[in-house]
């Protein structure tokens, strides 16, 4: 029963000039309360966000994302071809990939990374980031190798110096003991990213990885799959494969550092929460405070045979309209800042720890946001609403 | 439907033994002690007693706006105590009209919209609720004060402002409650003619509680209440 | 005090319908909220500080000074001379290096510190970590070495297994590459940081390191303790303008202050979200306020008739206020107090509940939540909150005198 | 240090023309008419007039809760209107007592604590206040009664707390606004006893203002208010 009374009177009660300034004070304050809740929440999901990307920015690109190979870890081209492999959705790129832990010793020192065996015709993220070398200079056969700047800073090496890489789960007996698989290498050239990636990956020509792994003719490690949505890797990995194949994906090694933001991301929801909860609350005690000015004449309309439900009505609209406003004002500002949070920050001349804070905003959070205030600000109102319903119009009107 | 025994059934209000009482502390007070009366549609019926003799708890009853603690309320052959809440909003919407000593008009309305506020309970377009309400302003002669605001009124005009709203839904009665009282007593004298002009023009019946024995003589059927009893002092 | 009196008494008689009463419960719980939040907040960035300086500081030096060309000859004149410096509580040789532990066919790298056994527990409570109390067994040219459970863990060794320790060998003249050193160690300790301090570092006696690189009595470096660890790098870059031989300086802040300025960022916006809570629920404040003026308007009327005057019953009214926000800043306070101490058990429930580490041990340097109470914290949100209610409660009290006692006297 | 000419120095309270009026929307509504006339101590006047003949305005204008429009109020040879707020509330305390139709208890203190209200406001110690509370209890004899709440009481025992009140910082005058008007018959006989005697006890002056003839007939002056205008009926 939409009806346009009750809009009429609740617009005029929150509204008009003449209505006691202080109930229109209050009534501001539950709409700044509402408002504060949800600018909080949509720029510190959007700063939560921004740094989800970025971690998927610098490490998941590089890293070989997910993995297709059988339960030993080998596969022979031939029998399970590039065709055998399901086209999932989201998968933008399925490479051939010859990866190990491998140990780098120089002169200087000795450490350990992973070796990424690609092929130089095939497109790699890396071959933008290539500098003081190039890119296409891993060619079969050459046993050249791309390091990470920090990793050559770390074994002290530069671009044309050798570096002994060994493989240690492949290895002969020997009669001095156990010789990991090894070969000597040249530096072609530097790669820069971020520390992490330039210490944690290095790039050699695919042959020459399978050659250093003691593979046997055109075996590989595994089918690289290049994801454009890392991050929701359940779907992908889920899809049904050939029996003796399985999937290894990004999570074994690096799933804690992204739940670890993840957890961030939901306690400083609660934190942000606790001013939405408290301005509700202050909803609450406000519209109370109209419903307690405004008696005699909820007594007024019961005599002229306005039913409770209407007068209920009345109120919920006066009570929501505050916070209808406050939100809607809260996720507009709210989405003004996320989106142009940089500008603001060097603007204000803020930083946080010296880093530049990245946001990105993800609209079905800020429509999930919006909803929720929206129907917390509804609710709200019920109470003092009911209350108003109910008052005794005998009562008010004998005071007057 | 209704097995009472002798009903007035022409009445359009009657109550058999109607009493109110609340606790107020350890003592219970009596506000209405036993009333029984029948009010017939188009009369003019007042009652007289002093303030908190009751006379204003009987008007609430009567429009369903409080209950008593035992007795009946028959309006129109309908007993009050069976409608439902809804069903009492309707009748207070379009068969009683309710004055009081203050004028208990909508302080953040227009005039016009005071009056027309029954009618758009009522559902009434508010195009079709706006004509109406400016019929009644003329009747009460305060077609000029259509837009102001009640504050800007004086005592007269807005007492005229609220008889006209009770009327608005041509109802078949009107409670008024000490109408006069806070008028001087020209003023008074004219919100009198007004509404005796108006049960002649409409027909509405008219319940008039005050405690001004002169205005008082001038109904057909006059009452007089103290300490909760009600006697019949004049009429049929 | 009479309108102390008052006030109390009109705080108890809230007789009007249940509204009055439920929102000035509202609005206290909205104080306690704002104000138990951010007590335990503060306390659980106060307990990450201190477990910065209890467990990370406490291990790791606060700076290192050695020399560029990787060895250093006359370290003990050299150690004397930084010890005069007034702000250096304690000083040791070590040496450091990077190597591979191979443990069947699973390998890890990881950074091998040489130190003095007799001067490691001036410097640090190394010992306090290695469990079952291990250190007592940690011999000189013992072949033992002790490393981190983190370590541990990921090769699949345990406590008196042997290990393959790899050294890089030292460059020879022809430029080739020889292989690596490789040394059988006993697992002597393993020590537990419970947190991600100890996976990549690994301990063996000075002396065992001189010898397995060689370098005769050099040391790589000295490292230090500081007085004031927040003025480390300052200190130390002063020591190593004054010393005549050449040196790099390193401070704890290099690999560990980030950790520091999270910590007060945190902090920061912390205090930030909780002063708009209590700002906010001190707008509740107000409105339960002004209800109650309304409420007890008839009272206000009488005690003008009374005699009393404007400034008693403001007076009153702002007691009132105040005592409102008294009770729920200390229920607040109670709160957060009570919660904050039970914080690490609390969080330890809700992990076994959710079946997942919330602070997970690769990750961060503590894999509990900390928690302790400053006295300071909690004073400052009190009288934060108390100056707020102050504020809130000066509208309804000048509301409160305008009361106007004819309107209302005679209005039956 | 006052010019006026033929003051009556020996008066307790003496007005010349007072006169009230408000703004009542467009209309001005005069409710005091140049009221002149003087109360002397110890006397007990009386006021006869219908509700809403601005009885209750002059008792406010006389305690200094009101401001008269025109015309000066001179207490015990003080001109009210150039008393400070702070004096006026001081004289309300210590030289003038309240009694209201309605009780007018504070809802939320005990009926002792409702009458050591006036000497705690004066600054008196709460241990004494208790006492001279108490001693008022005894006078009007509901010392069994000290600890309830004025909900727990009877109109009657209310009437008589709230007279103990008004009496108990010894004013020289206590207003009492229809103070038996809630009453039934015999409780009002009584009060009003007991008024008359603190008025020999303790040599108190009572203006009362009440609508019932017979209750004003027993004091020494009597007028009468209609319209806002005051007229002497007997006593000098």
């Amino acid at each position: 029963m939409f009806h346009p009374l009750p809009i009429f009177i609740g617009f005029r009660y929150a509204y008009s000039r003449k209505s006691d300034s202080f109930g229109r004070f209050v009534s501001w304050l539950s709409m700044i309360g509402i408002m504060l809740g949800s600018i909080g929440l949509i720029v510190i999901m959007s700063v939560m966000n921004g740094f989800e990307n970025e971690m998927q920015k610098n490490i998941l690109q590089y890293l070989p994302q997910a993995q297709i190979t059988s339960d030993n870890n080998r596969l022979l081209t031939s029998q399970y071809p590039l065709t055998v492999i399901p086209t999932i959705a989201q998968v933008d790129n399925v490479v051939p990939l010859v990866t190990a832990d491998v140990i780098l010793q120089s002169a200087k020192n000795i450490t350990i990374s992973t070796m990424i065996g690609i092929d130089p015709n095939e497109y790699d993220p890396i071959s933008s980031r290539v500098y003081g070398g190039d890119y296409s200079s891993l060619q079969s056969g050459k046993y050249n190798i791309i390091l990470g700047r920090n990793l050559a800073d770390l074994l002290n090496v530069d671009i044309g110096d050798t570096i002994r890489l060994m493989v240690p789960e492949v290895s002969q007996i020997t009669p001095v003991g156990k010789i990991p698989s090894q070969r000597i290498f040249t530096i072609s050239g530097l790669f820069s990213t971020n520390r992490d990636i330039e210490q944690s990956i290095i790039y050699l020509n695919i042959d020459d990885a399978a050659k250093l792994m003691r593979y046997p003719q055109n075996t590989i490690t595994s089918w690289r799959l290049y994801l454009n949505n890392p991050l929701n890797i359940d779907s992908i990995v889920k899809t049904k494969l050939p029996d003796g194949l399985h999937f290894d994906d990004w999570r074994e090694k690096r799933g804690e550092l992204f739940q670890a933001i993840k957890m961030e991301k939901n306690v400083m929801g609660l934190l942000i929460s606790l001013i939405v909860i408290v301005a509700a609350f202050n909803i609450i005690t406000s519209l109370s405070l109209l419903v307690m000015e405004k008696q005699n004449e909820i007594a007024i309309l019961k005599t002229q045979g306005l039913t409770r439900k209407g007068v209920m009505m009345i109120f919920i609209i006066q009570g929501a309209s505050s916070g209808i406003i406050g939100t809607l004002l809260g996720c507009l500002i709210g989405l003004l800042i996320s989106y142009n949070l940089s500008e603001i920050m060097s603007t204000l001349g803020l930083t946080f720890s010296g880093i530049r804070l990245p946001s990105v905003v993800d609209t079905a959070q800020v429509i999930t946001v919006f909803i929720a205030l929206l129907m917390l600000s509804i609710i709200s109102t019920l109470y003092p609403a009911y209350r108003a319903a109910n008052t005794q119009p005998a009562q008010a009107l004998r005071y007057e | 439907m209704n097995n009472y025994t002798e009903i007035d059934t022409k009445a359009l209000i009657s109550t058999t033994n109607l009493s109110k009482s609340y606790q107020d502390g350890k003592a219970v007070i009596e506000v209405l002690k036993d009333v029984s009366f029948s009010i017939n549609p188009k009369s003019m019926t007042s009652i007289i007693g002093s303030s908190g003799s009751g006379k204003s708890t009987l008007l609430h009853i009567l429009g369903g706006l409080d209950k008593p603690t035992s007795g009946e309320v028959i309006f129109k052959s309908q007993a009050l105590n069976r409608l439902s809440e809804v069903q009492k909003a309707a009748l207070r919407n379009k068969e009683i009209g309710f004055v009081y000593q203050f004028h208990h008009l909508l302080a953040d309305f227009s005039a016009l919209e005071n009056i027309a506020m029954p009618l758009l309970i009522a559902g009434v377009k508010s195009k079709e609720a706006e004509q109406r309400a400016f019929e009644m302003l003329k009747s009460v002669n305060l077609s000029h004060r259509a837009k102001h605001r009640p504050s800007e009124l004086s005592g007269g005009e807005r007492q005229r402002i609220a008889i006209g709203r009770a009327l608005i839904n041509r109802p078949s009665i009107v409670m008024a409650d000490e109408p006069t009282g806070n008028l001087d007593q020209s003023t008074a004298e004219t919100i009198f003619e007004l509404l005796i002009d108006l049960n002649q023009q409409h027909g509405t019946a008219f319940l008039v509680v005050t405690h001004d024995l002169a205005l008082a003589k001038k109904m057909d059927q006059q009452y007089s209440m103290s300490q909760g009893a009600l006697t019949l002092l004049t009429g049929d | 005090m009479l309108s102390l009196f008052l006030a109390r008494k009109f705080r108890q008689g809230r007789r009007q319908s249940g509204m009055l009463s439920l929102i000035s419960i509202l609005s206290t719980l909205s104080i306690a909220i704002g104000i138990a939040a951010l007590i335990i907040g503060l306390s659980a960035m106060n307990g990450f500080e201190k477990e910065l300086k209890n467990r990370v500081l406490s291990v790791i030096p606060h700076g290192e000074l050695y020399s560029p060309s990787g060895t250093l000859s006359n370290w003990r004149a050299l150690q004397n001379q930084i010890q005069r410096d007034p702000h250096i509580v304690s000083s040791a040789p070590f040496v450091s290096f990077t190597g591979l532990i191979e443990n069947a066919s699973k390998i890890k790298a990881v950074q091998v510190q040489g130190i003095s056994l007799l001067q490691e527990t001036k410097m640090s409570i190394l010992p306090k970590y290695i469990l079952n109390n291990k250190w007592q067994s940690f011999k000189d040219n013992n072949k033992q070495i002790i490393i981190g459970i983190g370590l541990a863990n990921s090769l699949g060794a345990k406590e008196g297994d042997w290990v393959t320790l790899l050294i890089p060998v030292n460059d020879d003249v022809s430029g080739q590459l020889k292989q690596p050193k490789r040394i059988r160690l006993l697992i002597a300790g393993i020590m537990d940081f419970s947190g991600t301090l100890g996976n990549g570092v690994a301990f063996i006696p000075l002396t065992d390191a001189q010898q397995y690189l060689n370098i005769g009595d050099n040391v790589t470096g000295i490292k230090v303790n500081v007085d004031n660890i927040y003025k480390a790098n300052y200190i130390i870059h002063n020591i190593a303008i004054d010393i005549t031989t050449p040196l790099y300086v390193t401070s704890w802040e290099q690999n560990y202050g980030y950790m520091y300025h999270d910590i007060q960022m945190i902090r920061q916006i912390m205090y930030l979200a909780m002063i708009v809570v209590i700002g906010v629920a001190c707008f509740s404040i107000v409105s339960t306020l002004v209800i109650a003026v309304k409420d007890k308007q008839r009272d206000i009327a009488i005690l003008k008739t009374l005699g009393a005057t404007n400034q008693l019953i403001s007076k009153t009214f702002i007691f009132y206020g105040v005592i409102s926000g008294f009770v729920g800043s200390m229920i607040g306070v109670l709160l957060g107090i009570v919660i904050s101490s039970q914080l690490s058990n609390i969080i330890k429930v809700i992990e076994s509940l959710m079946g997942h580490q919330l602070l997970n041990s690769h990750i961060y340097f503590i894999d509990f939540l900390p928690s302790e109470i400053h006295l300071t914290d909690i004073i400052i949100v009190f009288c934060t909150a108390m100056i707020l209610t102050l504020v809130a409660s000066y509208y309804p009290a000048r509301r409160a005198c305008k009361v106007d006692p004819v309107k209302i006297l005679n209005g039956f």
